[in-house]
């Protein structure tokens, strides 16, 4: 298992390395990369911001319990902070797995969790000089303390 | 004994603000103190009173100590306190 | 669209480059690789067979098929055929698209649809130097011709 | 003209095997001949008829020009047929 935050360019292939071995019959692996528009703006890049040591941890659990959940072998996860511009990889989910269907489920389920649960946040940036932060998902406070 | 109340006594614990939050208290951390006993209300209840707390929401999620923690948990000194914006990875 | 049949190794990263574009806010990479066991033996390898020109054709069919099902982008699917050693890349399948939901469902649906349709066989080596052609998909033959 | 059937005319065909299947034939292609008229389940009769042909199934997938095609296709002269063991990619 292998859950980072980072400030410098995340290497796809690199986590494909850190995840296979040769009991995996199937490797999925997801990026989220910077798209020029959205909602119909022109984007020009955005700016991630990160609670770094909670997310660290938050992604380690997410992982555990996925891995729990599904039958997959290694998980990698990475997620980008500060500057990023457009195609530039802000996430990258790497899970191999004996079998294809756990390793889509699994991979799935990661980037879902990861977009509620993980203490990010993003602004972005048009290409009129604005900025805004981006709505997101309000996580869930345990039911008691 | 940090079960037992004392009259008076007070606890200091350290917000955070990242985002949209940062933008509205103007300020990535805050030192506050607060009434042994204190809830996570009542440390939200404190940064809403200051300059541009106002725009917080009044129920805002939160993390003590790198946990999500729901508004009734009562502090200790020297806790971390995170006000978490409405969170956009990915 | 890039589908190929081949017989040299694949590249993934030839195929995340090949796919993605400044539109696309999500690339899933599929990679199949070869399993040093299968069923309870252990396995040194495999060799895949291909009706190589029929297989090129109907991959451009499905895709086809998946591109207008899906709101995605580029499309590219390699598998090779020949010897090929544990931990060999057997198939890889990229798929950009603006949202990460359509990535994921034509991903997905792309594998399936290869593996029940498209007429590629493998033929499993054992490590007592037994070899077996494996059980497969039979296609369905067209309703009306 | 390729609709009338003229008695006693013969067509070519180009049969491939592949997989299993080219192991119980001993062959990768065969040409052989048919009646004008012949369906596809004329041709995997033909085939079967042959030494280790038997060991194919009687209803084989099967393809006609690389496309798959129902065993009542009716064959052309040069029409390429491929018997298709269950497919096994990925």
């Amino acid at each position: 298992m292998y859950c980072r935050i980072t400030s410098t360019p995340i290497d796809p292939v690199e986590l494909l390395r850190r995840v296979r071995t040769n009991e995996d019959g199937a490797v999925l692996l997801f990026t989220g990369a910077v798209r020029n528009h959205d909602a119909g703006r022109a984007v020009v890049g955005l700016t991630y911001d990160a609670y770094e040591a909670m997310a660290a941890n938050k992604l380690e659990e997410i992982c555990e319990e996925v891995s729990s959940r599904f039958e997959v072998g290694e998980i990698a996860i990475v997620h980008r902070v500060g500057e990023l511009a457009v195609g530039d990889v802000s996430v990258a989910i790497a899970v191999a797995s004996p079998h294809r269907d756990a390793a889509y489920k699994a991979s799935r389920e990661l980037i879902e969790r990861l977009k509620r649960e993980v203490p990010i946040w993003k602004r972005e940036r048009y290409t009129n000089g604005d900025e805004t932060w981006l709505e997101g998902f309000s996580p869930q406070a345990p039911k008691t303390d | 004994m940090s079960d037992e109340v004392v009259p008076g006594a007070v606890i200091q614990v350290k917000t955070l603000f990242f985002a949209a939050y940062r933008d509205m208290v103007g300020a990535e951390e805050l030192d506050i103190q607060l009434p042994q006993g204190a809830t996570l209300r009542d440390a939200v209840r404190a940064i809403r009173a200051r300059p541009g707390g106002d725009a917080l929401p009044e129920d805002p999620a939160l993390a003590v100590n790198r946990e999500y923690a729901s508004s009734n948990r009562v502090l200790e000194n020297g806790d971390e306190v995170a006000f978490i914006p409405p969170v956009a990875g990915g």
